[in-house]
């Protein structure tokens, strides 16, 4: 089911949360929604599930509109045949756990046998099977989120949305639930509009992410584009590049043209240099990060180890920059090199190649 | 237009807004009208504030109005005090008797207010008292300290049912909090009584100051026992007043009785109106949801004084009145001390409109009590459905049918019927009469109903919608689920409420369908109390089998439960235990009767 | 059952003139015909007219009554809501203040075939109270004002000769009684009383220091059964003689001058639904076998048939020695005017 | 605070939830409860809090004996001064924002400058100083997170414990969290215990982590030791340990002790097959796994690859191994070499360096 969400706006108290948003979705597609908190993730995903109603614009599944501001249509959320994964869990404290993956179903009129053996089996898969009888005041909290996560997936019937449904589980299970969700979401040809904090989770399970920020999409593209190619500093920030730096002038002393920026670091390349104009920016990642010196196409600087916030565990290194300017650097392999920067005040070169720059204009 | 019509059919509070306006607005907006107006009925009689005036600068009403005001002041602290003690150590504690108390409740409430004014009138008698004869007995002359005539035996004996209404009012919100606010406040270093105060009671800040104004207002128009209590003493009060109107030896008159039930109208709108400022944008959902369980703790040697004092509550308010009504009801006449039999019980059951009118009664207070739940369930549901000025308006106009005692409501709704043409055909059908018991049992029944669902966090509601349940589907299938205990005691609350009823029936009831409240009343005042006070008993008794089908249900419907939770870990009877199992609901467990007996220990 | 109804009535008992007679039977095949046999009385009380509402259902097989309570504010408001809706119940009323009812239009003129008025009656009762000069109610009896005692505490050598010992300081702290500022027995003798000279404002506030005030007559009633208290002035006969039957230690005591009566006024309802029926009713009230059942309970037949005489050895209310009875409305007036004496005196 | 857990049981509804739990957390350590979902660490917590009574054992602070069910001592929860954060918030919801947090100094009587004061420096730092006065209903998930968070660390004062308190909150907002939360630990000299379900979090933060499994302790070390040198099957799955082989027997043939693995996998050290006997297992990480041969310490083997699995994103391979066994092996770099693996069915030789190896009893 295509959904298509066009200029809607949403105020609570006079706080413009969404702000004229535009987002379509084909059919079958899995979209993440990536935003810091309180962006607005939860309320568009209320706002397609009829649990909120824009203030203006519209949203339409399939070319039926659900909710038009304007003319004031609002299709009621049980006629919608959305299926949802509250932030909240929202179990039904006085159902049983197979009661409450069974509520769903049977609003959709399956048949008994049908609604058992799917209720069974969709426990099962969260592992929650050996739990059908309990009520979820005696469950703890990752087995609420489970049951949540099952009574969301029975109810999948065209449009799937999921609030943070992992974010109480661990490692190994979030993982077995990951490629559940996906599993389920290409059986039955949903539609799914995800919402998860964690970016490998969003990866791993997208389409395409969108970058939310304050109520407006940042950037919209497939997991390694918005991994790899950030639109923005915002949007680079947000998925990790550590290091943005802004272009302070292009010169032209040695013929080629070259891009100075903040920290002292220029441009190796004129290819590079031609790309930027002051006022743009050079975001990597610290992992991206070089020490040593080089003549390979890319950003190529100095500075000076700060020694203090490097611990046993972590792999990072801080150098300063001339100009009051720091960047991180991710050491390779800790264990190794690390002593040697385990000092600080020691004077290191560093350049970053050209194809882990991104160039950011805003 | 077409827009505006879907508007108004998509949202059901227009629906609900307009019941509220024709049940509550329609009656009061004719009492009003009945104050300004020298003529009651018809088109006849001009418009005058005279009469209003007359009341309000009576100075005879000013100091009624400020006798009263501090009597219902010193009322309501004393009941809510107790009410809330009451509640604590039901719901928090593990005191012996606890389970009690909820019983204790039920018979203060199901007590008609005559007899118990009577016979805490006849315990605390100066002379002859039970209470100061025990006394003199113990201490000699001195001990001759209790005098029910008096300005605290008022506020004594008032309180005391207060206490038993407004108990019941606070459980379910009691019952229904999330625990982890209140573990939250105990590791931020408040003991067990500062998290009490400073947690437990702000969260239910709403169910407490709705409790407040009803037992306020409840207490301006309760006329027993300040009349028989305080005539002798002297004290008038705002209900011996519209009582005084009402019954002048030249002519009810209506315009003043309306007068000050207007001024009643004034005083519960500025209360309500500061219950919306002192309340204001806080939200008292037990948020979150993921995770919610009472907590029952013990309290140590406490749970010995808690108990005493459950004791001692069940004697004051059960033991020593019910021996006192029994004993009457056994008599030959007021005020025997021989003789005794069971005449008066075989006179009540073999009168023919006794019992006729005991089925009446039973008939109308079930279907009414049922109707008052279910409506306030609606209310409250449609109330919270959207905010804004509908929502704000279904809230409080409910409270409208409070502010008008019985007998001006009985004539509210008279007035409204007869004054509107196509519903005066209905006069003379109990039509009118459920309609203005409707009225005056919504307010209570709301109580509960809000209460309880104020604790039902939206998003469990939500859950069904995106579920494929539709609104009313989801109503049933969750709210109602959820918040079924607090309506079973609320529907019982209310059943015993209106069996008890009495200048509602004794002006709307159809002729030929009597009701049991009024052959009482009417046994009383031709002078056969002993028969009177036996058919009351029989009233009590039945309420009390009904109380126990309730809790036998209860039983029975916790015995289908796929699973019991009671069952204990091998290392059951350490201090663990004090986690007391729950029911299967704890979001929203709450009041009842019914649901309190049904949780065996 | 109407069928059994009709036929010859048996109407001998009745002690009444066969003119009069003759308009019953027509009264009751009229109603019996109408199919409206039953007849609604509102009426403050009925305790004590149960026994005549047997005896008419007897005597006039058919027709049965069906008695209603209400006085007051409610009355006012049923009467007006049944006028207004047009549904109306009520056939016959029974109140004080008849004169009011009617003048608002709720009665109609009837003057029952078996009404007569009294000679005896000149200067001693108004004859308002008796008979309404304008045709609407008529009083076929009236109710005697007495005082009670504890037979235990209280032998009758001890009792009071008059209103006035009353207020001495002997009977302090013995006396109870309702409080007169609302309506009641009370209210009427204390301002039948005191209009009448018979006693003033300063006997009364002794009186009331001597007593203790109560809201109800019945508490009244229950403290003199009890023993609590000695003697209760100013109360209504008939509740002290029904608990006299049920065994309680009470007796009623009239004084040698100065009691206070009142009139029981009966009228038919404007548009009775079975005003036939209601009207035979009001005539049997006059009636011999009437009589004799008021006399039984405690009453005082104005017009008492000769052959008839008080089981309680009581004498006819034309011997009796009661203070004069005004017209109502003059008793209103006055019962208006004393309101806040009375209150006073209970407020302290 | 010296904290001393000694042989705690709990039991819900005959359940046994903690079983025989002994533990000791020295003064001002960090410590990290860490295990799947259900395994008891919400009720440890709960224990030293004194929400939840043991129904056997004791715990003890500095000595001072909180609990213990033998003797039926109970230090009430508040005299405990603890802090602590809930994995469901549990805001208070008549309160704002900033009353929610100053509650708890307010108990501890702080004088009103510094708890103004306080209240601000700390709502400041979980990003929540600008929504002070709402209302926690008004709030987006994560922003009643970080006001719950808030209010913990206020109330941090010897021992503060800390219920998954960053699970709905952003990568980048999780680690600005928990160096506030270690900065905090170390400022106040805390004891603190921590669950979380994050493995980063948990090494970034932690002196010690504790591995729980169904009520009792599975594994207690530094974060690298149980990272690094898990001590059973169970351990080394749940810190990601893909592979786990059981050995199946010694050979001496090439003269060498040789041990041989499940899926054919030999030792070609005799030092790594004098440590393992036959039943114990071998565990290794999928990034540990090289292609190719060698003749290096470590184990050696052969399969074929399966390639369904391998999909645009991940860079994981799964390789058959005789015997209807599979390895899991991470592809160094999958942008350069992912093609030559994607078609399933090539052969490839495999190994696992010595030092990446981990041997387990059980
Ligand atoms: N009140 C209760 N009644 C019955 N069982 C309970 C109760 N509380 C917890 N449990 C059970 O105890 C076990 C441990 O619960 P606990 O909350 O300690 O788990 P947890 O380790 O915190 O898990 P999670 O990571 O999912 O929050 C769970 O299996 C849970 O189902
Ligand atoms: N009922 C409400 N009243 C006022 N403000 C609200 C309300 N609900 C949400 N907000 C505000 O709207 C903003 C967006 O909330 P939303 O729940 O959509 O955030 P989110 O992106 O889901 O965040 P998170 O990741 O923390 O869950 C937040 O700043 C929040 O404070
Ligand atoms: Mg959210
Ligand atoms: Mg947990």
């Amino acid at each position: 089911m295509r959904i298509n969400i066009s200029s809607v706006s949403k105020a609570f108290n006079g706080n413009q949360i969404l702000k004229d948003l535009n987002l379509s979705i084909e059919s079958g597609e899995f979209i993440t929604l990536l935003g810091p908190s309180g962006c607005g993730k939860t309320t568009t995903l209320r706002c397609v599930a009829g649990l909120e109603s824009p203030d203006h614009g519209s949203i339409a599944v399939d070319g039926h509109e659900f909710v038009n501001a304007e003319t004031r249509t609002m299709v009621p959320p049980h006629k919608r045949k959305v299926g949802m994964v509250f932030q909240s869990y929202a179990l039904w404290p006085h159902m049983s756990v197979a009661a409450n993956v069974a509520y769903p179903l049977k609003r959709r009129k399956t048949p008994a046998a049908e609604l058992r053996e799917r209720v069974a089996t969709s426990l099962e898969a969260v592992g929650m099977g050996s739990h059908a009888k309990r009520y979820p005041h005696e469950l703890s909290g990752g087995q609420q989120q489970r049951v949540a996560l099952a009574r969301g997936l029975v109810s999948a019937k065209g449009v799937m949305l999921f609030d943070e449904p992992l974010s109480n589980l661990d490692a190994k299970l979030r993982i077995a639930m990951r490629s559940e969700i996906r599993r389920l979401h290409d059986e039955f040809g949903n539609t799914s509009l995800y919402v998860t904090h964690d970016q490998d989770e969003a990866l791993a399970l997208s389409d395409r992410v969108i970058i939310m920020r304050d109520g407006v999409i940042e950037q919209v593209g497939t997991p390694s584009e918005v991994q790899r190619r950030p639109v923005s500093r915002f949007a680079a920030d947000f998925v990790g590049f550590e290091n943005i730096l802004e272009c302070r002038g292009i010169t032209q002393e040695s013929g080629a043209p070259e891009a100075t920026f903040e920290g002292g670091l220029r441009t190796t390349s004129s290819e590079l240099a031609s790309r930027t104009v002051p006022g743009s920016f050079a975001a990597f990642r610290s992992s991206d990060v070089v020490l040593g010196e080089t003549a390979q196409p890319g950003l190529a600087g100095a500075g000076r180890i700060r020694d203090a916030s490097f611990s046993a565990e972590a792999r990072t290194v801080i150098v300063d920059l001339p100009g009051n300017r720091s960047i991180t650097v991710a050491v390779p392999d800790a264990a190794i090199n690390a002593d040697s920067y385990r000092l600080g005040g020691t004077s290191v070169q560093l350049w970053v190649p050209s194809e882990s720059l991104v160039i950011l204009d805003r | 237009m077409l827009k505006g019509w879907r508007a108004f059919t998509s949202n059901p509070q227009w629906v609900i807004a307009i019941v509220c306006f024709v049940c509550f607005v329609g009656p009061a907006a004719m009492v009003v009208q009945g104050a300004f107006k020298t003529q009651m009925f018809g088109s006849s009689g001009s418009y005058t504030a005279e009469m209003f005036w007359e009341v309000l600068r009576s100075t005879d009403t000013h100091s009624v109005i400020i006798q009263t005001v501090l009597m219902g002041l010193a009322t309501i602290v004393l009941s809510t005090f107790f009410a809330l003690l009451f509640a604590t150590i039901y719901a928090k504690t593990n005191t012996v008797f606890r389970q009690a108390i909820p019983v204790i409740m039920f018979i203060v409430i199901a007590t008609p207010g005559l007899f118990f004014a009577i016979a805490w009138g006849l315990l605390g008698n100066q002379n002859v008292g039970l209470l100061n004869q025990l006394m003199t007995g113990a201490f000699g002359e001195a001990g001759r300290i209790f005098n029910m005539e008096s300005w605290w035996g008022i506020v004594f004996v008032s309180s005391l049912r207060l206490i038993a209404l407004q108990f019941f009012l606070l459980l379910g919100p009691f019952l229904a909090m999330d625990r982890s606010l209140d573990e939250a406040a105990r590791l931020s270093g408040a003991g067990p009584v500062r998290t009490f105060f400073q947690i437990e009671l702000p969260i239910m800040a709403p169910a407490i100051t709705g409790a407040m104004i009803l037992g306020f207002v409840l207490f301006l128009e309760s006329f027993d026992a300040p009349q028989i209590l305080g005539v002798p003493a002297g004290i008038f009060v705002i209900p011996t007043e519209i009582y005084a109107y009402l019954s002048n030896s030249t002519g009810p008159l209506f315009a003043q009785a309306s007068s000050i039930s207007v001024l009643l109208m004034v005083v519960l709108m500025v209360l309500v109106f500061i219950q919306i400022k002192v309340l204001g944008r806080r939200s008292f959902v037990t948020i979150g949801g993921k995770e919610s369980r009472a907590l029952r703790r013990d309290i140590g040697p406490w749970r010995w004084l808690f108990s005493a004092l459950v004791l001692g509550f069940a004697a004051v308010t059960i033991i020593l009145p019910m021996v006192q009504l029994i004993r009457v009801s056994l008599s030959p006449f007021l005020g025997a001390s021989e003789g005794f039999s069971f005449d008066n019980y075989e006179e009540v059951l073999t009168n023919r409109r006794m019992v006729s009118g005991y089925w009446n009664t039973m008939g109308t207070a079930m279907l009414g009590a049922l109707l008052a739940v279910l409506a306030a369930t609606a209310f409250a549901w449609a109330a919270r459905f959207k905010g804004g000025v509908l929502s704000r308006f279904i809230e409080y106009s409910q409270w409208l049918g409070l502010a008008m005692p019985g007998l001006i409501l009985a004539l509210g709704v008279l007035w409204l019927f007869l004054g509107l043409p196509f519903l005066s055909t209905f006069y003379g059908t109990p039509v009118l009469m459920v309609f203005a018991l409707f009225v005056a049992t919504i307010p209570l029944a709301s109580r509960t109903a809000t209460a309880a669902m104020a604790q039902i966090p939206k998003s469990l509601e939500e859950a069904a919608w995106v579920s494929g349940a539709s609104k009313y589907r989801a109503i049933w299938d969750i709210i109602i689920r959820l918040m079924l205990p607090s309506l079973v005691s609320g529907w019982l609350l209310c059943f015993v409420v209106i069996s008890g009823v009495l200048s509602i029936p004794l002006l709307l009831s159809t002729a030929g369908a009597d009701y049991l409240s009024v052959q009482i009343y009417s046994r009383y005042v031709e002078g056969k109390a002993p028969i009177a006070a036996a058919a009351a008993l029989l009233l009590i008794a039945s309420f009390l089998v009904v109380a126990g089908i309730a809790y036998l249900a209860g039983r029975l419907l916790a015995l289908t439960r796929p699973e019991q939770r009671s069952g204990k870990g091998p290392g059951g009877g350490t201090p663990a235990d004090l986690q007391d199992p729950v029911g299967p609901d704890p979001t929203t467990e709450s009041a009842g009767p019914a649901q309190q007996l049904a949780r065996s220990r | 059952d109407s069928a059994q109804g009709s036929g010859e009535l048996d109407l001998g008992p009745l002690g009444i003139q066969s003119a009069q007679e003759e308009e019953l039977q027509t009264l009751y095949d009229a109603a019996i015909e109408s199919g409206d046999t039953e007849v609604t009385i509102y009426a403050g009380h009925h305790d004590e007219f149960l026994g005549i509402y047997a005896a008419f259902e007897e005597r006039f097989p058919g027709l049965t009554v069906d008695p209603q309570t209400y006085v007051g504010a409610e009355l006012q408001t049923t009467l007006e809501a049944e006028r207004q809706s047009g549904n109306h119940v009520v056939d016959v009323l029974s109140n004080p203040n008849a004169d009011r009812y009617a003048e608002q239009g709720f009665a109609e003129k009837y003057q029952p075939a078996t009404f007569e008025l009294p000679a005896w009656i000149d200067g001693r009762i108004s004859e308002d109270q008796i008979a309404d000069p304008k045709g609407f109610y008529h009083s076929p009896w009236a109710l005697m004002f007495a005082s009670s005692y504890n037979t235990n505490l209280l032998d009758e050598s001890d009792l009071p000769g008059s209103w006035a010992d009353l207020a001495g300081e002997e009977w302090a702290g013995k006396l109870t009684f309702m409080t007169p500022s609302t309506p009641g027995g009370t209210m009427t003798v204390s301002t039948a009383l005191l209009q009448a000279g018979a006693v003033d404002e300063a006997w009364l506030r002794s009186v009331g220091a001597n007593a203790k005030i109560v809201a109800q007559d019945q508490l009244a009633l229950q403290s003199i059964s009890a023993g609590e208290f000695a003697y209760q002035p100013l109360s209504a006969t008939i509740s002290v003689l029904n608990a006299k039957e049920d065994g309680a230690p009470v007796e009623v005591q009239f004084f040698d001058e100065n009691n206070v009566i009142a009139t029981e006024k009966w009228m038919l309802a404007a548009n009775a639904p079975s005003s036939d029926a209601g009207k035979l009713l009001l005539n049997f009230l006059f009636t011999a076998e009437a009589q004799e059942l008021t006399l039984e309970s405690g009453n005082f037949p104005i017009n008492q048939h000769d052959s008839l005489e008080s089981p309680h050895g009581w004498p006819k209310l034309e011997d009796a020695a009661f203070v004069e009875l005004p017209a109502q409305t003059v008793m209103r007036e006055k019962m208006t005017e004393y309101g806040d004496l009375f209150k006073s005196i209970t407020a302290n």
